[in-house]
């Protein structure tokens, strides 16, 4: 309906397989990017940015990296708090070894560090499979919070055994420390995110993407007809980690500031990203988004309506809140096993076709 | 013959791509759908490639005067080819990819043409299998390389080997093309396209560059194309019109023409490029209605009631706007909401949102189905012409678009209409004889050079808009002598989507009779919808409920031709619908679809004589032609129905 | 014994015009045991440059399970792969396919999650060299690999003329296209030897001509060598220009389709097989 | 004997008897794995579930008691009475029969003949769900649960032992409960078997767990053992419950601990029921005797939280299979 596709024709194979083939949504996306980079930081405060954009960019990151491994290479991992933990761990040593560097690189050093550590973790993928390696990576989860609790040189032997981030600047902006204004914080997650959605995309789309789905449909046909099963899991792994990393590095440096492994990275973590995919989309970039607004929206949500407005004690409501996510997580399996992603997508067919139904 | 000097020494297509070069050298001149994008050369690649070709043709020994035969599905390397070869002197002579071996030898040998360009594997097997009978061909060059490696290439070239051998002899051999090309006469045959003759064999109708130019620059300016037109060249090489839009046109207004992919992808192709000029006969128009209809069956009842909500009001609407006529605020809002709920989404469904300017001609097209595009907003207008007019004689100028009329005379053409009602025309697009046949170019143009259509009809006193009613030869007298207009009936009934084609008898007899095709996507759909199973197009042809469905339409035609006075006698009073469809590989349609009325009568005449005997129902065997060239014979017993004859008024004539 | 060895190897143009080279790959004394089953028994044959070679036998002969060795799955517990004169080290399955080596699947094993175009983008795994850093930044290097690949990719597409359904996600194709499509995926690897289980099975008369048009046009076009197992003996007689009989993992013919026709044992085989 | 040695047997006969419930409860996913090939990540839950249900209905309290209170404004905590042990067991028994067959009816009826990892998530979605509405009724405040079980370090088995060690060692110090735990487990487990193997459900279930098409071709209704499959690992965890419950309260952490049986079931392989009886001895005393050994003296302790993972990770990237699981040939 919204639709013009006439005349909208591809003369090169570089237009032909870009992200956003249809004029509509190349709009779409740049309306969408300027008003994240223009608009939203110079209406931002404390409120929006704590309670959901911030969180919502973090996990984001963080759902595109566990989607790369589980939507796109088919390696369901329950891991993901333990390497967000891995980041944050990393992040917290950098910050405070070398207080010098800018904190950027440090992020994505985190990044870097993960990577290794996941694909570590990785290489039983490549004999176990299926739910055996799912419940394999719980030993990440368990192990990696263990070794970030008892190990205090991780947490630089502080008395409660937290890990809390000093300050940090940007371009002479605090983006760590307590006195972080909530519009830097936005703009470095945000930074980020593109980067990460960026780089994302064009693994996804090109080669490498091309030889995770193949291991992921049929793992046998994919070798035989010449992807090198150990490079393609193995980098997934890498790959995946690095986002989780990077996100746990900002979960805890720039949004928390101060966090206990055990609470902020227990295995919940892992399986709230994990719903975050499940809800948005497997092996999809835009779910990975849709997923992480979605449960980043509903507690918000769910707690306006329940405490503010109904009255409710909160931790009805929060029991509430396990109910829902629980039972929306068997709803989508059982309706639409691709998510939002998915229903967005076939709606937007709808719009293409219209009026015809198909 | 109007004398006229050439434009600007545009004297000759390679001028005018030579003056395209110039102007536009780096605008698209034309795309292909291949490998997945849209292939692009821009005016001046295209001006190499037709260089780097017709050097090859020269060093291949192509003199002046020869005649090409062109053959093979619309690519842009076959319309270079043609250029290429009026470069060297030589003449182009576009064949019908569809035409069997029997046809292409009849026609090969009528040109004696000395070369032929093939489009691929396919039609370069059919030319030497012609071969046998016909000798006159020296070389053979194919496009597509594919399964062509084990051919003896003595005598059969690639076309890139063909311009790798131009581009290395063009030290050599430029001179000769220059003096060659220069040599160009403005009244030298430009192309020469066989007719698909309605009786008998088909004759070369030889075009000049005088023909082309004159009717492209006249053509082109009545509907102000531009550079910036686009166009999808999906219509068979051979035939006149595509001549003059994908090569006349295109070149005069330098505009891009785009070729689709393949058949099966055509509509898809269609759709992305959204051409800006667009031609189709109202068989492809009534195809896409048919298809749009048959998709909102299956729309959600809201989706259908808004669809024929908007639809409804735009019939009144729509053509208004398109006519520029005052429409109240109301209708405009509407009309606005209804360009974004269907109008705008349909049109783009079918890959009309661009088109400025739609062409539709050939056959008579329906009034339903013409107002459909009009009312969605589509420019859509009727020509009427023939190609020893070089296409245009009448076309609607913007603003007087009716479905009943053909349009006012072209620019330079002239018009009158002889006693016997018959359309004569006389125009610079007049063509120059039939191929080595000068008692039929006598017997079509007399010496003042006017052109005998062989249509009947007449101008509208009131709009000067000339209206055809049927051939000329086909218009007879009934055994009452009232008048018969077979043509005029069969068209009515063709309006209906469940009937594909008809063919009305009556001459010298006392009552009308009718055979009838249906429309199998139609019919299908609907059999489909209301679970008939049928194994076969004979079989569901003679459902019984497929007949009651066809009866109801021949009884409305009846009812709306009683009115009409002067062809009430036309009226249809039984009908049977044949067990097969009329097929061009039978020889009972030609390959642009018009039917053969005289190839029918002599091979179903059991069938007539059924109709008229009284009997109610037929046994008959029908031979047909597969695919494949295998004959076979079909059996049948087909029903016979009465349908109800609207008494004839009394009146004095 | 020196001539034989040398005539062997000699090559030679088959009536319809096809050059048939010396020998490609060698399978020497191939045995293939599953725990204590023996789906192969010391089977020896070749496949020389640009045949068609045909593997068939009965249900459970072990013809899959041959092509399965010669495509690196699984590993013979005895006997030698020499491949272009080359004793064949372990290697796996992708090194192989890496070597010029490509098949195609009895129960069709396309990777339904994603489209035409990407499936058979997928064959071209080996001719990838931009590394992930390049990818990532979709730029440079990794770009003109992309478009050099889709290119290659769109010739094989136009070549079994597929052009209407690239975008398609395979899930929805009919059965016949899927083949072709998984045909297409081998393909693209620019293979030199191509293996094609049952490329026909469950096929109507009419997507068996096409099939069998095609194999013919990948032999001409591209001259690769074809090694395929077909119960259609018609298609097979027609395509092939040697026969390797199997029944209950060993080899009991080896020849050309007439000499394998006339072959007793074969004969007796086959008496009683359902399917042929 | 040297004392630290008979400490370390101690420890191992600990490490046995904590075995004896991983198998346990490895027995509830084996189940429902055999027959619908389900790995059920909610196996944990629902034996907090059990409890949690078991002690309300003990304590008589009113279920979604904050729910109506929070909705209605009441303040409606317990009906006033308690109900008698067994009896409770038996409601809760009937509680845990009834979501056995909502589980069937509603979740996993619509999921029949998806690939084995959406099945698995859904279960993880089944956890969740199941926790909150066990919260919903019960409330998340820890609860005792108290079935009479003997509590405490048994002294008989102390003195008895005693003499074994010089005079620096006091006897093994083994919970009563725990021994008790032990010999209800090896009931329950033999009793399993038992069932599995001479009743005709238990034959169905089988059958059913080899081939669901023959199976079916003989009449047997898929649904029904699917519940029955749910009802028992029900049970399972019910006595999981009941046993953890005894010992450390009924709390979220229950459901973590029985998360343990899944490296129990990856040494011994989903699909056999010794297998997961090895298994869970092998973890048991693994677990306790690393953390004895080395995790408490140089690692700092807390080892279990990990230690069977890791195990179980190592050891399957030599063995994908199990201890017991039959080889996987792929084929193509």
């Amino acid at each position: 309906m919204l639709y013009r596709e006439a005349g909208d024709f591809k003369t090169t194979y570089v237009a032909d397989n870009q992200t956003f083939p249809l004029k509509l949504d190349r709009i779409g996306f740049w309306v969408t990017m300027a008003v994240a980079w223009l608009v939203i930081p110079f209406v931002i405060n404390d409120y929006w940015a704590s309670s959901l954009l911030v969180p919502f960019l973090i996990y984001a990151i963080a759902a595109i990296g566990l989607n790369i491994l589980t939507g796109y290479c088919g390696q369901v991992s329950l891991g993901t708090g333990g390497f967000m933990a891995v980041g944050a761990y990393a992040c917290y040593k950098l910050m405070t070894s070398f207080p010098d560097v800018n904190i950027m690189i440090h992020i994505v050093l985190a990044g870097g560090i993960t990577a290794m550590v996941g694909a570590a973790f990785g290489l039983p993928s490549l004999r176990i499979k299926g739910f055996y390696l799912a419940v394999a990576t719980l030993a990440a989860q368990f192990f990696l919070v263990w070794l970030f609790n008892k190990v205090s040189w991780f947490y630089n032997y502080s008395a409660s055994g937290q890990i809390s981030a000093p300050e940090r600047l940007v371009a002479g902006v605090a983006v760590t420390g307590p006195s972080t204004p909530a519009w830097a914080q936005y703009l470095i997650c945000l930074f980020f995110v593109t980067v990460c959605a960026i780089i994302a995309r064009n693994l996804t789309r090109g080669t490498l993407g091309r030889s995770w789905m193949a291991i992921r449909d049929m793992d046998i046909a994919a070798e035989i007809i010449g992807v090198n099963p150990l490079k393609a899991k193995l980098t997934a792994f890498a790959v995946s980690s690095f986002f989780v990393g990077i996100a746990g590095a900002l979960f805890f440096a720039v949004y928390l500031g101060a966090v206990e492994v055990g609470e902020a990275f227990g295995i919940q973590k892992s399986f709230l990203v994990l719903f975050m995919i499940i809800i948005g989309g497997l092996g999809s970039i835009f779910g990975s988004f849709a997923g992480a607004a979605f449960l980043v929206l509903l507690p918000v949500a769910l707690k306006w309506i329940g405490v503010d407005v109904m009255g409710w004690p909160t931790d009805l409501v929060a029991h509430f809140q396990l109910v829902i996510v629980g039972a929306l997580i068997m709803f989508f399996l059982i309706k639409e096993p691709h998510g939002l992603a998915q229903l967005w997508r076939l709606a937007k067919e709808k719009l293409r076709l219209w009026p015809f139904p198909h | 013959m109007t004398d006229q000097n050439p434009p600007e020494g545009l004297v000759s297509v390679p001028h005018l791509l030579a003056r395209n070069v110039q102007l536009y050298g780096n605008k698209p001149a034309y795309r292909e759908k291949e490998f997945g994008i849209w292939q692009s050369w821009t005016w001046a690649e295209t001006a190499d490639e037709v260089e780097a070709l017709a050097l090859g043709l020269l060093d291949l020994g192509v003199n002046v005067g020869d005649h090409v035969a062109v053959i093979g599905r619309n690519r842009p390397a076959l319309y270079w080819s043609m250029v290429a070869v009026q470069s060297v002197g030589a003449v182009p002579v576009p064949l019908y990819q569809d035409a069997v071996v029997e046809e292409m030898t009849y026609v090969l040998e009528n040109c004696g043409a000395r070369f032929a360009i093939a489009g691929d594997q396919e039609q370069v097997d059919k030319i030497i299998e012609a071969q046998e009978t016909v000798h006159g061909i020296d070389h053979v060059i194919y496009y597509d390389t594919r399964g062509m490696r084990k051919y003896d290439h003595s005598e059969i070239t690639s076309f890139t080997d063909i311009q790798n051998e131009g581009r290395a002899a063009k030290a050599r051999l430029s001179k000769e093309l220059n003096t060659r090309r220069d040599a160009l006469g403005y009244d030298d045959t430009c192309v020469m396209l066989y007719t698909s003759g309605t009786t008998g064999r088909p004759k070369g109708v030889v075009l000049s560059n005088r023909n082309v130019i004159e009717t492209s620059k006249n053509s082109s300016e009545f509907d102000h194309l531009s550079a910036g037109e686009e166009t999808l060249a999906y219509l068979p090489m051979a035939w006149v019109g595509d001549f003059i839009f994908s090569i006349g046109q295109a070149y005069w207004s330098a505009f891009c023409v785009n070729c689709p992919e393949s058949a099966e992808t055509m509509n898809a192709d269609l759709r992305e490029i959204g051409p800006t000029y667009f031609f189709a006969p109202p068989a492809i128009f009534e195809g896409h209605l048919t298809q749009v209809m048959i998709r909102m069956e299956d729309a959600s009842r809201f989706k259908r009631w808004m669809f024929s909500y908007f639809m409804e009001h735009a019939k009144t609407v729509g053509p208004r706007l398109l006519d520029g006529k005052p429409v109240g605020f109301k209708d405009r809002m509407l009309h606005r909401i209804g360009k974004y709920m269907v109008y705008g989404p349909l049109k783009n469904r079918l890959g009309m949102s661009r088109v400025r300017v739609g062409y539709t001609a050939g056959e008579a097209i329906g009034p339903e189905l013409f107002d459909f595009y009009r009312s969605l907003g589509i420019n859509l207008k009727q020509l009427y012409g023939q190609t020893e007019a070089t296409v245009f004689i009448t076309q609607q100028p913007d603003g007087e678009v009716r479905s009943d009329t053909v349009g006012v005379p072209s620019p330079g053409v002239e018009l009158k209409i002889a006693d016997n009602g018959e359309v004569f025309y006389r125009s610079p697009g007049t063509f120059v004889e039939y191929y080595q046949n000068p008692e039929s170019t006598a017997s079509t143009k007399d010496p003042e050079g006017w052109v005998a259509t062989g249509d009947a009809g007449f101008i509208e006193e009131t709009s000067g808009h000339l209206r055809i009613i049927d051939r000329i030869k086909d218009v007879s007298k009934m055994a009452d002598g009232s008048m018969f207009a077979p043509k005029y009936i069969e068209n009515k009934l063709k309006f209906y989507p469940n009937i594909l084609e008809a063919v009305v008898f009556g001459a010298s007899r006392d009552r009308c009779t009718a055979f009838i095709n249906i429309d199998l996507t139609a019919v299908g759909n609907w059999a489909e919808r209301n679970n008939i199973a049928y194994s076969s197009y004979q079989e569901l042809s003679q459902h019984p409920q497929v007949l009651d469905t066809v009866l109801a339409h021949v009884n409305a035609v009846n009812e709306s031709v009683s009115q009409d006075e002067m062809l009430a006698a036309c009226q249809i009073h039984r009908f049977l619908v044949l067990h097969k469809e009329l097929d061009a590989d039978d020889g009972e349609m030609t390959r642009t679809r018009k039917v053969r009325r005289a190839v029918i009568a002599e091979k179903f005449n059991d069938l007539i004589d059924a109709l008229y005997d009284g009997s109610d129902t037929i046994y008959t065997e029908t031979e047909v032609t597969y695919e494949d060239g295998r004959k076979g014979k079909i059996k049948a017993t087909l029903d016979i129905r009465d349908a109800t004859v609207i008494a004839k008024t009394q009146v004095a004539a | 014994m020196n001539e034989a060895v040398m005539d062997k190897n000699a090559p030679y143009v088959t009536e319809d015009g096809r050059q048939i080279g010396g020998v490609m790959m060698d399978l020497r004394d191939i045995t293939l045991r599953f725990g204590g089953v023996e789906a192969i028994k010391a089977i020896s044959f070749d496949i020389r440059e640009g045949e068609i070679r045909a593997i068939i036998g009965p249900n459970g002969a072990g013809k899959s399970s041959m092509l399965n060795v010669i495509s690196g799955f699984y590993k013979p517990q005895e006997g030698e792969v020499y491949f272009r004169g080359q004793k064949r080290p372990p290697m796996k399955p992708y090194q192989v396919a890496r070597q010029g080596v490509a098949r195609t699947f009895q129960n069709i094993a396309l990777f339904q999650g994603m489209s035409v175009l990407d499936n058979v983008m997928t064959g071209r795994m080996g001719h990838i060299k931009s590394n992930m850093l390049a990818q990532a930044i979709w730029a440079g290097k990794a770009q003109r690999e992309e478009n050099e690949n889709r290119e290659a990719v769109e010739r094989i597409i136009d070549f079994l003329e597929i052009q209407a359904i690239r975008k398609t996600p395979v899930g929805r194709l009919p059965y016949g296209l899927k083949k072709r499509v998984e045909l297409a995926r081998a393909l693209a690897a620019e293979p030199d030897l191509l293996l094609l289980d049952e490329p026909m099975a469950g096929m109507n008369v009419e997507e068996k001509e096409d099939m069998s048009r095609f194999i013919l046009d990948v032999n001409d076009e591209f001259g690769t060598t074809i090694a395929l197992i077909e119960h259609d003996m018609g298609v097979v007689m027609d395509l092939s220009d040697r026969v390797v009989v199997m029944d209950y993992g060993r080899k009991i013919g080896d020849g050309t389709p007439d000499e394998v026709r006339n072959n007793q044992e074969v004969i007796d085989a086959y008496l009683g097989v359902a399917h042929d | 004997m040297s004392a630290d040695f008979l400490y370390g047997i101690e420890v191992v006969i600990n490490g046995l008897m904590a075995g004896v419930l991983y198998a346990l409860v490895a027995l509830g996913f084996v189940l429902i794995y055999k027959a619908s090939g389900i790995f059920n990540y909610a196996q944990g839950v629902m034996a907090l579930f059990s409890a949690l249900t078991l002690a309300g209905i003990m304590s008589g309290q009113v279920p979604f008691a904050h729910l109506i209170n929070a909705i209605f404004g009441t303040d409606i905590h317990y009906f006033g009475w308690n109900v008698p042990v067994l009896a409770a067991i038996i409601l809760t028994l009937i509680v845990m029969v009834i979501f056995a067959w909502c589980v069937q009816r509603f979740v996993f009826r619509h999921l029949v003949g998806q690939e084995p990892i959406i099945l698995f998530m859904a279960t993880i979605g089944l956890a969740y769900f199941l926790e909150g509405v066990g919260d919903l009724m019960w409330g998340s405040d820890i609860k005792t649960l108290n079935v009479g079980l003997p509590q405490g370090g048994s002294r008989f088995v102390e003195d008895a032992t005693a003499g074994l060690g010089g005079d620096d060692f006091f006897g093994f110090f083994i919970d009563k409960l725990d021994m008790v735990a032990t010999v209800v487990a090896i009931i329950l487990v033999a009793g399993l078997i038992a069932f599995s193997q001479y009743t005709k459900q238990g034959r169905a279930m089988r059958a059913v767990a080899d081939d669901h098409q023959a199976a079916l071709s003989v009449g047997i209704s898929l649904n029904f053992i699917w519940v029955l499959v749910w009802s028992l690992a029900g049970l399972v965890a019910l006595v999981a419950g009941i046993m953890w419950g005894a010992k450390s309260g009924v709390q979220f952490s229950l459901s973590l601990i029985a998360l343990k049986a899944l490296p129990v079931l990856m040494l011994g392989g989903f699909t056999s029921i010794p297998g997961a009886i090895v298994g869970g001895l092998i973890i048991g005393v693994g677990e306790k005797l690393f953390e004895y050994l080395i995790g408490a003296p140089y690692l700092g302790g807390a080892t279990e939280n990990w230690f069977a993972y890791v195990l179980a990770l190592l050891f399957l990237v030599f063995r994908p299979q199990g201890l017991f699981g039959e080889r996987i040939i792929e084929r193509v």
